[in-house]
């Protein structure tokens, strides 16, 4: 709900301006404390994984977690693709890139569940070592943010069927854009501490 | 506005403590547990020290607060002056504490890096620490000292040390994390499972039970020799893991049994020595102890984590660790966990 | 704020699609990386698999530069929100420094069981 | 006057709500969710407080069945089959009060309660920047609450690992008795906190964004300030709080081992989990979030006590400037000290150094605003109205807490007083004689803007009195037991015999606060009957210079019809400008201005 359409009175240019700017500044406050909150997970992945022997090779398949990646980023352009045609006001191709990411993040889900479907079958679950345990935490953690932002895709792309958003008004495709290329960031991060290092 | 005599009342309350702090300014005695190591005694200097500096600002600040409330009230005709501030002031104010606070650093610095850094020099007696719920084990290494090997001499609940020597405590727990308090030798250490801790103390003085003054009086080697001391006749390690029983006592009974220890086995008889022979007369001493605590929340019964120090003059501890014959249960959790725990440490020690 | 003013959709399109292609190639350079010892390859082989961390996270660390500064449009954001994320990476960097030393300590007490327990 | 540009964000209006649902359940007008949290915070505050006073009756009269509830709850809950507290009870007590003190007391009273009230006031906003948001904290939170009152009802009862929960004692099975009951804590605790991360970034938003024109950063009222740099911490520590609770209730539920070493043996048995992690990690991670928990437990106590005073002296606060650089220095330092409540952990003795010096230094900031309060009090005409008696109390506990806090931090002295009665001491005099203080301070003040109504004055200086001396009487020989060595969270110390002297002191104690306790009744009875009954109150009852008292004593929905402009500080009380008066509100015009 836009604050237009819910008040009933005619916003100007300005108080955009404004809204968007407070706006911004929130989901980068958000941002800044997501980071903290990775912070502890990894900071405890440091000290565990520090302790053990570097030659240690991790136990998980590189190519689905690369695959993976290259599906993130990927998500990740068309994203940042959605926000700029939103930001000229071009409904279609915004409403096409918003649904391209969705369902790169239903892929990114996919490969994911194949994979823990692996670790399950092998009998890793998150109980069998600290590194699993790491795994399950980062990667669950991961994905409960990727499927919040999907929800958040979802959500948006119907609304810009609808017709809420313009030139003047696209903040939350902005928004969740921001909010889309932390998790990517994320798991940049993820994939090589957990897959290759 | 009528005039409310609050500030009567705040002086009255605010001096309360003020006057408190003041009788403990007599010294640590009147409150701590007398130190019984040098360290110790560091440690309450350097809190002596604080506490004085911390009395002087206190009194400063209450009573300006004080002040200011009883001077500047409002009355008719007075007027507030106007002013933002003064930078020279707030410099001194801000550089004043500044140095003082510079010293209680170099202070603490200073005698941190005495506790936490220097070596015991000489050789010192080794004790293994183990806590668990809710109860102290210890391990020491017998003649051969080698530990881990049959002649360790194993005890739980109370410890035997040497007067005059350096203790050394290797600490590790089994279960949750606990904390060695050693009260009258300031010493305390979190004991977390999966480390190794270390601390380490020495006892200068001997406490015994004065049986005259029903205290606990402590006393250097020379003045325990001189004395007639009661040293058996009483078991010495009665209970191995006495905790849960106390809890199952009720109140009075407990204290009992805390305080008059030796009183249990009235058919033991009693060895008074004085200037290391046996004598007959009466002991003016017994052989006391002090206590281990657990400072750290542990479980639901924390609070009787308690265990107990004998400081014994180098004869007598020999003769405790001969005394101490553990059953096969207290043998197999050293067997049992800390061996598989530590064994790198064992030989490393 | 004037930076709003983009020349075209379509250079930023474009920027766009060249972000991305770096990206995969980093991607790609770090599975590599990961199927050789780095420190051999440099001539430091004493540091092995240590140097294949530190070149792991430095490449983690440039894609992550590139997703902030142009996906995220770092590049014209506003002081406040530039000040927000940099006074969280150096929260994370104390928090991770402070831990680190203290462990470090610790595995000196340690003596190699929790090394061998990691299970890794 | 520089002309600002007139911020457009200012004119933000949601339109007055019809519903009773809309008004005063999902309501997102700051003022009606302010409300909320004060009312739902003080009910905790009951229920924290009176956990307090079963655990003081233990260790005064242990073992001994409590009076009345024992009786009526024998075998129950805390309470054991003879109607004693039980071992397990005594933890859940302490741990409870603890926690419900610290995440459902003062934290939502003193920045969800009174930081969403006064913060668009202060800064001539109509609302905050995410009302949304706002109502969405307020029903986090909530929830988040009853979650630690059911966790009572849990089999076994509730979290008994202290409000640290340090694993392994929190986090294996079999460690302590409770399973559920501490599995609720933890989820609750990951609401409360993901609630007050919202406040956090709703505060700084609003701050940043919406302040009137004209009121630049330098012309803030010290409370604004204040909750400012409290939502930083909140926004900032909070997540890693967020973060230890996900990987302690992963260990609990899913049997990892983040905080669990190998080779546990709890009684005989080995717990399922395969171990390998760190426990020490928790206390990093915990600290990291719960130091800086500590000063959003005062900074905001600070801004309205830096307010007061100035009100109540009718002076400009001394030394603004030092005021504002002093609470980031505290925000800054707080950053880097978690470590001082890790000095016995076996933490590295360098880090310990380190950790010891920015502590102490610590203590630089925190004077310059004790001096400076004196400062603002020096010259004045004090008038010692409630509000202003509250807060000189307030200045006097901090200091006294604060300066024990001085042994804590001198590492080698927190050797001998870690873990003892002095910790209770020092924290006791900083959360409540200079926090509450501080609350009862602000409900006083500004209880008028809220509640249209006065409050008595003559039970407000009655409570004040009881509550100053019973407080001291209650928490100043607590000193004298950690001297002793009087370990905390001992459900009894008649086992030890070094403590048995101090038993004397631990009645005297636990009549002390029974006393306190029974002292905030006269608060309560004076807060409830003054909201339905108290006099009116004028807009201005206590002729202030900040915005919120040039709104009508009950504030309409949009808190001001024109958005005001600013032209002055906060506290210009005594300004040639304003003279004949002795204060000029923040808004009105300069003499000679066009306006
Ligand atoms: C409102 C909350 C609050 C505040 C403001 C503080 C303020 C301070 N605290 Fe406290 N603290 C707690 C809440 C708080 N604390 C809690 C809850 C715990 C226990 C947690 C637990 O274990 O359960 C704790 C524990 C705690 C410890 C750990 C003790 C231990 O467990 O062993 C330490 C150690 O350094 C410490 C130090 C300090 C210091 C140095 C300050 C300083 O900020 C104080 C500075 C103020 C002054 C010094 C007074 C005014 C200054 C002057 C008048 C200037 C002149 C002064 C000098 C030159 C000295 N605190
Ligand atoms: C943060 C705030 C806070 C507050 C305000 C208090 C208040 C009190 N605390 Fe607190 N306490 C803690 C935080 C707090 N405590 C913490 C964090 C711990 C550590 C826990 C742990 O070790 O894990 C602790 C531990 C602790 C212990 C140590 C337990 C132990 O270690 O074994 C003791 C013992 O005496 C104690 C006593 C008290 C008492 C008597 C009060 C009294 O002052 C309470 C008096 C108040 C009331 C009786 C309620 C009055 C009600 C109102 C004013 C509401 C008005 C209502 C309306 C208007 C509707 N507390
Ligand atoms: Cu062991 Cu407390
Ligand atoms: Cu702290």
């Amino acid at each position: 709900m836009s604050d237009a359409a819910e008040h009933h009175v005619t916003l100007s240019p300005a108080f955009h301006k404004d809204r968007r700017a407070m706006r911004l500044l929130g989901i980068w406050l958000f941002l800044g404390s997501e980071v903290m909150f990775f912070t502890a997970f990894f900071g405890a992945y440091i000290v565990a994984r520090s302790a053990a022997p570097v030659s240690v090779v991790m136990p998980l398949e590189k190519l689905w977690g690369a695959l993976n990646t290259v599906v993130l980023i990927t998500s990740s352009l068309t994203m940042a693709l959605a926000v700029l045609y939103s930001k000229k006001g071009d409904r279609d191709r915004t409403g096409r890139y918003l649904a391209l990411t969705f369902l790169l993040a239903c892929c990114f889900l996919v490969v994911k569940a194949i994979e823990y479907t692996h670790h399950f079958q092998d009998g890793n679950f998150p109980s069998h070592d600290i590194f699993f345990g790491f795994y399950f935490l980062l990667t669950g953690f991961h994905g409960l943010h990727v499927l919040g932002g999907m929800i958040t895709l979802g959500i948006l792309w119907w609304r810009n069927r609808r017709g809420d958003f313009n030139k003047d008004y696209n903040d939350p495709i902005e928004i969740a854009g921001l909010y889309w290329h932390f998790v990517d960031l994320v798991w940049i991060f993820l994939f090589p501490a957990l897959y290759l290092l | 506005m009528k005039r409310f005599p609050a500030w009567s009342l705040f002086l009255a309350c605010m001096f309360a403590p003020a006057l408190a702090l003041a009788v403990d300014l007599q010294g640590p005695s009147v409150w701590i547990p007398a130190a019984v190591s040098d360290r110790g005694r560091d440690i309450d200097n350097l809190y002596m020290h604080i506490m004085y500096i911390v009395i002087a600002i206190f009194v400063i600040t209450q009573g300006l607060l004080l002040y200011s409330i009883i001077a500047f009230r409002a009355k008719p005709g007075r007027k507030a002056t106007f002013t933002h501030g003064s930078t020279g002031v707030e410099v001194i104010l801000a550089v004043v504490p500044a140095i003082i606070l510079l010293y209680i650093t170099v202070a603490s610095v200073n005698l941190w890096k005495l506790v936490r850094l220097k070596q015991p020099d000489d050789h010192p007696v080794r004790i293994q620490v183990m806590a668990e719920q809710f109860s102290w084990n210890f391990r020491q290494a017998g003649p051969d000292a080698v530990f881990g090997t049959p002649d360790d001499v194993i005890s739980a609940g109370e410890v035997a040390v040497p007067v005059d020597r350096n203790v050394v405590f290797y600490i590790s727990s089994k279960d949750v994390i606990h904390s060695f308090f050693l009260p009258e030798s300031r010493v305390k250490q979190d004991v977390v499972p999966g480390l190794l801790g270390r601390v380490w103390t020495k006892w200068n003085v001997i406490p015994v039970w004065d049986l005259a003054s029903q205290k606990r009086v402590l006393l250097t080697l020379a003045e325990y020799e001189a004395a007639p001391v009661a040293v058996s006749g009483y078991k010495l390690n009665s209970e191995p893991n006495p905790v849960k029983k106390w809890y199952q006592f009720s109140d009075s009974a407990r204290i009992n049994y805390l305080r008059y220890h030796y009183d249990r086995d009235p058919e033991a008889k009693l060895l008074v020595l004085q200037n290391g022979k046996p004598v007959k007369v009466p002991p003016q001493y017994v052989l006391h102890y002090f206590e281990i605590a657990c400072s750290q929340l542990c479980g639901n019964l924390h609070f009787a984590m308690r265990g107990t120090v004998r400081v014994l003059p180098p004869d007598q501890y020999e003769a405790w660790l001969k005394a101490q014959q553990p059953d096969d249960y207290l043998q197999s959790k050293w067997t049992g966990i800390w061996d598989k725990f530590h064994p790198e440490y064992d030989r490393a020690l | 704020m004037t930076q709003q003013d983009h020349s075209s959709e379509h250079s930023d399109a474009v920027l766009y699609a060249e972000i991305f292609g770096l990206l995969v190639a980093l991607t790609v350079l770090t599975v590599t990386l990961s199927y050789v010892n780095v420190g051999a390859a440099i001539g430091l082989p004493q540091f092995g698999r240590t140097a294949n961390i530190v070149a792991g996270l430095l490449v983690a660390a440039c894609k992550c530069s590139l997703v902030l500064w142009v996906f995220m449009h770092m590049n014209h954001e506003n002081g406040t929100n530039r000040f927000v994320l940099f006074f969280a990476v150096c929260l994370m960097g104390v928090f991770f420094i402070g831990t680190s030393l203290d462990f470090e300590w610790l595995g000196t007490y340690t003596h190699g069981f929790a090394r061998a327990a990691l299970g890794l | 006057m520089s002309a600002e540009t007139v911020n457009a964000v200012v004119d933000l209006i949601h339109p007055e709500p019809t519903s009773f649902f809309r008004k005063y359940v999902w309501s997102y007008d700051h003022k009606v969710v302010a409300k909320q949290y004060l009312w739902t915070s003080l009910l905790f505050m009951t229920l924290g407080g009176s956990l307090a006073m079963l655990l003081r009756w233990q260790i005064a009269y242990p073992n001994q069945p409590v009076p009345f509830w024992g009786m009526l709850l024998k075998g129950h809950f805390v309470f054991d089959a003879s109607g004693a507290i039980s071992p397990d009870g005594y933890l859940q007590l302490t741990t409870m009060h603890g926690l419900i003190m610290v995440f459902f007391v003062i934290i939502p009273l003193i920045v969800s309660a009174f930081g969403n009230f006064l913060i668009p006031l202060h800064i001539g906003a109509r609302d905050v920047a995410f009302p949304v948001l706002n109502a969405l904290s307020y029903w986090l939170y909530l929830p988040a609450g009853l979650l630690m009152i059911a966790s009572f009802f849990m089999v076994k009862g509730a979290g008994e690992a202290g409000w640290t929960g340090y694993p392994p004692l929190s986090d294996v099975a079999g460690a302590v008795a409770p399973v559920w009951g501490m599995n609720l804590v933890l989820i609750a605790l990951f609401l409360a906190g993901f609630s007050s991360i919202l406040g956090g970034i709703n505060f700084l938003t609003t701050v940043i964004r919406m302040r009137a024109p004209g009121m630049t950063w330098s012309r803030l009222p010290l409370t604004t300030w204040a909750q400012f740099i409290t939502a930083i911490f909140q926004v900032l520590a909070t997540p890693m709080l967020a973060a230890a609770g996900a990987m302690l209730f992963f260990d609990r539920v899913f049997h990892t081992s983040f905080f669990l070493p190998h080779g546990l043996v709890i009684g005989q048995s080995e717990p399922v989990n395969t171990g390998g992690g760190y426990p020490l990690l928790w206390q990093h991670i915990f600290w990291f979030y719960a130091h800086p928990a500590v000063y959003i437990l005062i900074l905001p106590s600070m801004g309205f006590a830096s307010d007061i005073l100035a009100a109540f002296s009718r002076k400009p606060v001394f030394g603004y400037r030092a005021m504002v650089i002093s609470l980031v220095a505290i925000m800054g330092l707080g950053f880097v000290v978690w470590g001082h409540h890790m000095f016995v952990s076996g933490l590295n003795p360098i880090m310990g150094m380190a950790f010891m010096v920015s502590t102490v230094f610590i203590a630089l900031p925190s004077g310059v605003k004790v001096f400076n309060w004196m400062g603002t009090l020096w010259g004045g005409a004090i008038r010692l109205e409630p509000p202003m008696l509250y807060a000189i109390s307030f200045v006097s506990m901090f200091i006294i807490g604060g300066l024990s806090g001085i042994f804590m931090a001198a590492s080698p002295v927190d050797i001998y007083i870690h873990d003892t009665y002095f910790i209770i001491a020092h924290f006791h005099y900083v959360v409540f004689g200079a926090t509450l203080f501080a609350v009862f301070a602000a409900t006083t003040y500004w209880f008028p803007k809220m509640f249209g109504r006065m409050m008595n004055r003559k039970l407000c200086y009655l409570h004040w009195g009881l509550t100053f001396l019973f407080f001291n009487m209650a928490f100043f020989p607590m000193h004298f037991l950690g001297e002793a060595g009087h370990m905390r969270r001992l459900m009894t110390s008649t086992g030890y015999e070094f403590l048995n002297p101090m038993a004397p002191w631990n009645e005297f104690i636990t009549l002390s606060a029974f006393a306190l306790g029974l002292s905030q009744i006269v608060f309560t009875y004076n807060f409830i009957y003054s909201v339905f009954f108290g006099d009116p109150a004028p807009a201005n009852p206590w002729e202030s210079a900040t915005l919120e008292w040039t709104v009508p004593a009950t504030v309409p929905h949009y808190n001001f019809k024109v958005i005001p402009t600013v032209y002055r500080g906060p506290h210009e009380y005594s300004s040639p400008e304003a003279a004949p008066a002795d204060w000029i509100a923040q808004n009105a015009p300069p003499k000679g201005a066009a306006h």
